[in-house]
């Protein structure tokens, strides 16, 4: 039974799945319960489930997660919420220092199935620190894993796959596109491991690479490229760590060309880590350098200019251009 | 454990009551001219007209968001006016009551909310540092504004500003720690307006707020953040101790955020509208006229000019609020550092020249 | 303010005194059996002689760091042994007393100060957490424990160890405000034992940290930590508070850490030997020996079996110490993630081949 | 006047030059006062220039910067003291909220000149937490620069220019090297500006591009190639953000080949940038694709894998070879 969900709605009901399935899934947060988030994704669970499983907690980053941690040891599967990308800097340490290796200082022993969930990412002409992206950083620390849904079929099942893993998961919800909508059938099985990368658009001169907020605009600069006679092949991250490295791999060996396309700075972001990867592994196949566009160097400005930050369809056909001139 | 959300049951300061009667406290003399009583009052309504224009801009779509700070003028105008010229003030998003009396041009303040810039003032000129939206953050900034003013051996203080939710932060908690074991000049002024977003009171703490100071060693006051005399009264005694070398002092503003969180808020979701209905009997503004009227102190052509400047200030907000001009492009590549960055100079370069590709229009 | 280093002014409880008489308290009193007052005792011997014979190793190169709790050992026993089944504890990287109170084998201990590994216990199994190096990290897990056990109806309770210096953390405080809204069954415990590597208590707090507990709304207690009979009273006390539902407490237990801070450090660099001498004179040991002589509740075979105990216990943590197993080179791709994890399998993969191109002895 | 100084030592006197040179230098951090810091490389500062100017705080390191970033806006030019890398993340919301994003957020108007002492890296033999290599959250944080020494000379003038500079800098001290020891002519005027990197051995077959405590493995790597024939150049980065790309870059474009080494995790580490923009620009000259040699994606280890985990020779003369082999 196929349903047209917002991304907000279908992780709502990803939530609302888990918190059904599994009584030990317990969600924490600011402003989670009665006013459902500010972004309305856990909105009626407290409702439904009650005070003791969906929490609003004091107003304090470091001890959601920590707290969060010591429920996990426990036995619990917390679900926690930061409420916007700028404000998980005040968990950092407990999310480094501890949730990424409790694994591995306990040998093993002690397993936190802990999911953060985090609306990242600008674009919604917002204040300072609610446009943040802040994905490197979660990325390169090891014990982490991290996903990003770009729609509401993979918002749905994701969410229930990262609060059904043994790991330690960080969740980036692209807040931009939370108002996007698709069918998601409920009944069906995920269509793919939380791991996986997907080809969310077959091309044949370049593969694009994108995840989370920036799937969109690349699927329509390919569509853009294509009325131009130009056959783009757009990839899905979907997980940024693990990074799914083989589909981008044997998408680039067939394209020959590659950018990626992200929202944070270029420099150290998640784009280097493909560039460097894919020019490795496609030494011998590639007609370009793998070509990067997103954010600057730059803290993200007023919103008056995320338009000139964020890359938009003129920048990423842009950079594709350059790819393709080599 | 309840938390009273109309008047504490065990009481605060309160120099003026509702009704608009004065009162004393024998801790807490306040030697206050008519002169200044009337300036205080022109105060509160401007800076009450201030943030009714933003709030309407923001409906017009002139502004993304506003940060109302409707009821809590009394506490804001009170603190503000305590501080004088070398004082630091640290405010959070909602401090356009102390930016007011520090002088700061309120379209600036409009700036921040269209997205035109995140910052425009200087805060040495103002005494008023920048607006800080990572809960707490500015908590620890204050306490190292004030050892500067000690190493300085300036006779001034800092305040600082945060909300009962942020009273949760480990950086406000840790800035208590360190204001008191380096004994440093600086005021905590908690506005206890009952919520954090949908989240009340009793979220945060399950004792009056202003007793935490009592883990800390420094004093704690809670004061009708309502009475703009109170707030005054309170501020100047724990400011001038702290400017004397006496150090930190916490004061709880109890007080109640009449409106939305911000405009993107939806109140209606968590709380009763009987709860808004009771605190509006303890309107910030209402007592003082009531004062001024009661003692004769002003006649009525004091509040017609007065509604006359209010109106002649909103107008200026809402032609400035359009005129504000749009940052460049470059802008952001020529303020991420103070000093030349070859990583940003290269993308600024490779912008330009991106950019050099459009129709100006366009750009 | 002057922070008393050997007896606070302000009093602690204290149910033995350095001379080993009994006194009562009828706020916190302790009904013990003879047998008990013998098993304390013999827990502090044998805890000592662990941290003596880890120092040793350390000196002899067996050992890259030890973090000794000489002097510290009737706080952490007395603390260690009001827990029951059931509970859970969380500790830093000091708290071998409370380890072995917990039945955790002290060879698993030595393991991470011998770098063969970051934690070798089952925590569930023992009701013993992870050591915690980073300071104060272990705070906010201890709640969310505390907040599992109340959700489950357990009736349990959550002990949680940090130092003076780790006081001035925030998430320490921020986890003193969770236990105190959520009324979460735990107790915080803190060892003030003077000194935070070379920085005095001044440099953390202006007033008695049990104090602390009062800017939070839950009862602070200042004990004699180096009374074995008040840490085990008072924790009990407040444990068994928890356990009922009564929410948090605060202890401080008033010690002094009469070694270095670990096997690196250099205390004569910062403080005297006489305060560390007048220390000596408040044993933890001496007190209950000299109870249970003048007491005549023990002959001399008692102390002398003991002694062999503890030496056969240091015999085996040198020799066990020794055999301890290194880790294998896969050990950290098999223990980073709980599921397979495709970045760190593809370098399991490659290092396990550049392995293989070693001689056998060279890995 | 040239003198036979450790790093720890020539640090020390980097930092005593600057608060003789400018009255509003100022220290904070954890026992670095009468203990002279865990390293010791405060060591005399506070009998010297008093209580007042070298200030051993709170056991807090998020108010550990806050309130430098506070002390900076009233003039100071405060220089932290991190105890140890692994502590830092408790700090990473102030950093990179605030003292990243301030000058920005003031349209310019605020400067915070801060500099963020740290000892990183692993290699003594410590216990967990204390050998962490947290540089790539720095350099991918924009409004940060980000330098490390790692040589004596580098160590008494990068300081100095740390100190000096407007911009905020995280300055990372290799803590296996504190002890190295070489001649620092304290007369001598800095050899480089401070975001210049330096080609530290001159070579033919190959650039290894390391940083901080990996310089010296990579040198002790290419000597020992030397023997076996095989010349290599050594660029030493010196600064993470900016990054001195032209140097690498020319190096590169001699050689024809590339392998970049550091500690840290290489899943998004420094060489993935180094890396990705290596492959970019020298995309006609490369023999072989940029090979990256560091930290595996997992925890750091208990001290007794160390020697595994890091990079040593072994394992860059055999990444060097596998770039050789192309
Ligand atoms: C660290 C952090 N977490 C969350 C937020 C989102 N947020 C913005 S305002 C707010 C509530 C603040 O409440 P309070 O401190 O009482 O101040 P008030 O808004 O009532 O003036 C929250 C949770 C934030 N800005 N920063
Ligand atoms: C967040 C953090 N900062 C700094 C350190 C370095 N450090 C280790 S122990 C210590 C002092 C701790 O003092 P205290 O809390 O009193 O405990 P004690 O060592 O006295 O038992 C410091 C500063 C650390 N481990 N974690
Ligand atoms: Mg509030
Ligand atoms: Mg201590």
């Amino acid at each position: 039974m196929a349903e047209t969900l917002t991304l907000a709605k279908a992780i709502n009901a990803g939530l609302r799945r888990s918190l059904e399935r599994d009584s030990k899934v317990v969600l924490m947060g600011e402003d989670i319960g009665r006013l459902g988030g500010v972004f309305r994704v856990t909105d009626g669970l407290q409702k439904d489930f009650g005070e003791d499983r969906v929490i609003d907690t004091p107003l304090a980053e470091s001890s959601i997660v920590g707290a969060a941690i010591g429920m996990a040891m426990r036995g619990y599967r917390p679900v926690v919420e930061i409420q916007f990308d700028g404000f998980v800097y005040v968990a950092f340490d407990q999310i480094v220092s501890q949730l990424a290796k409790m694994h591995a200082r306990s040998s093993g022993q002690v397993k936190v199935p802990v999911t953060v969930r985090i609306p990242y990412g600008g674009g919604i002409g917002a204040v300072e620190h609610h446009s943040e992206s802040p994905e490197a950083y979660f990325a390169h620390t090891a014990g982490l894993r991290v996903v990003t849904p770009s729609n509401p079929v993979d918002g749905f099942h994701l969410v229930q796959q990262a609060i059904a893993c043994d790991d330690p998961v960080v969740f980036l919800e692209p807040k931009r596109r939370y108002w996007d909508k698709a069918e998601v059938d409920a009944s069906a099985a995920p269509p793919l491991p939380m791991g996986s990368a997907r080809v969310v658009r077959a091309g044949l001169a370049l593969t694009l690479v994108a995840y989370g907020p920036m799937v969109r605009t690349c699927l329509e600069a390919a569509a853009a490229a294509e009325s131009d006679g130009t056959s783009i092949e757009v990839v899905d991250l979907r997980s940024l760590s693990p990074l799914d490295l083989d589909t981008v791999v044997q998408s680039v060996r067939r394209t020959g060309r590659c950018v990626v396309a992200h929202e944070a700075s270029v420099f150290l972001g998640m784009a280097a880590e493909v560039a460097a990867a894919v020019a490795q592994e496609c030494f011998y196949e590639l007609e370009s350098p793998v070509l990067r566009v997103g954010g600057f160097h730059t803290p993200y400005p007023p919103s008056r200019l995320e338009g000139h930050y964020l890359p938009d369809l003129d920048r990423v056909l842009d950079t594709v251009d350059r790819a393709l001139a080599y | 454990m309840a938390i009273p959300t109309h008047a504490p049951d065990d009481g605060f300061v309160q120099l003026l009551t509702p009704e608009g009667e004065r009162v004393d406290n024998p801790d807490f003399p306040l030697d206050i001219s008519d002169d200044e009583i009337r300036a205080l009052y022109r105060d509160l309504v401007l800076v009450r007209r201030i943030d009714a224009e933003a709030t309407a801009l923001q409906r017009q779509g002139e502004l993304g968001l506003w940060a109302q700070l409707l009821g809590q003028e009394a506490a804001q105008v009170g603190a503000g006016r305590a501080l004088v010229p070398g004082d630091m003030a640290f405010p959070t998003y909602r401090e356009h009551g102390v930016a007011w009396c520090r002088g700061v041009d309120p379209l600036t303040l409009l700036g921040l909310f269209r997205g035109t810039t995140n910052g425009g003032w200087d805060p040495e000129e103002h005494g008023f540092a920048l607006y800080t939206i990572v809960i707490g953050d500015q908590c620890p900034q204050a306490v190292g504004y004030a050892m500067g003013l000690q190493h300085d051996r300036a006779e001034n203080a800092v305040m600082v500003f945060f909300g009962d939710g942020a009273s949760s932060q480990g950086d406000v908690n840790e800035s208590f720690i360190w204001a008191s074991v380096f004994n440093a000049p600086v005021v905590f002024f908690c506005q206890n307006n009952q919520w954090a977003i949908s989240e009340p009171l009793e979220r945060q703490t399950r004792i009056p707020l202003f007793q935490r100071a009592w883990g800390f060693g420094f004093p704690g006051v809670r004061i009708d953040g309502n009475d703009v005399l109170a707030c005054l009264a309170v501020s100047r005694h724990m400011l001038q101790r702290a400017r004397e070398g006496a150090g930190p002092a916490l004061i709880e503003a109890f007080t109640y955020r009449m409106g939305a969180h911000t405009t993107s808020d939806d109140p209606t979701r968590y709380r009763l509208d009987s709860d808004v209905e009771a605190w509006r009997l303890r309107d910030p503004l209402e007592r003082v006229r009531s004062y001024l009227h009661k003692q004769q102190l002003v006649d009525q052509s004091f509040f017609t000019e007065l509604d006359d400047e209010a109106e002649q200030l909103a107008e200026r907000l809402r032609a400035g609020t359009r005129a504000l001009p749009n940052p460049l492009p470059t802008d952001m590549f020529d303020q991420a550092y103070a000093e030349p960055h070859a990583v940003v100079d290269r993308q600024r370069a490779e912008f330009s020249q991106y950019l050099s590709g459009f129709a100006p229009e366009e750009v």
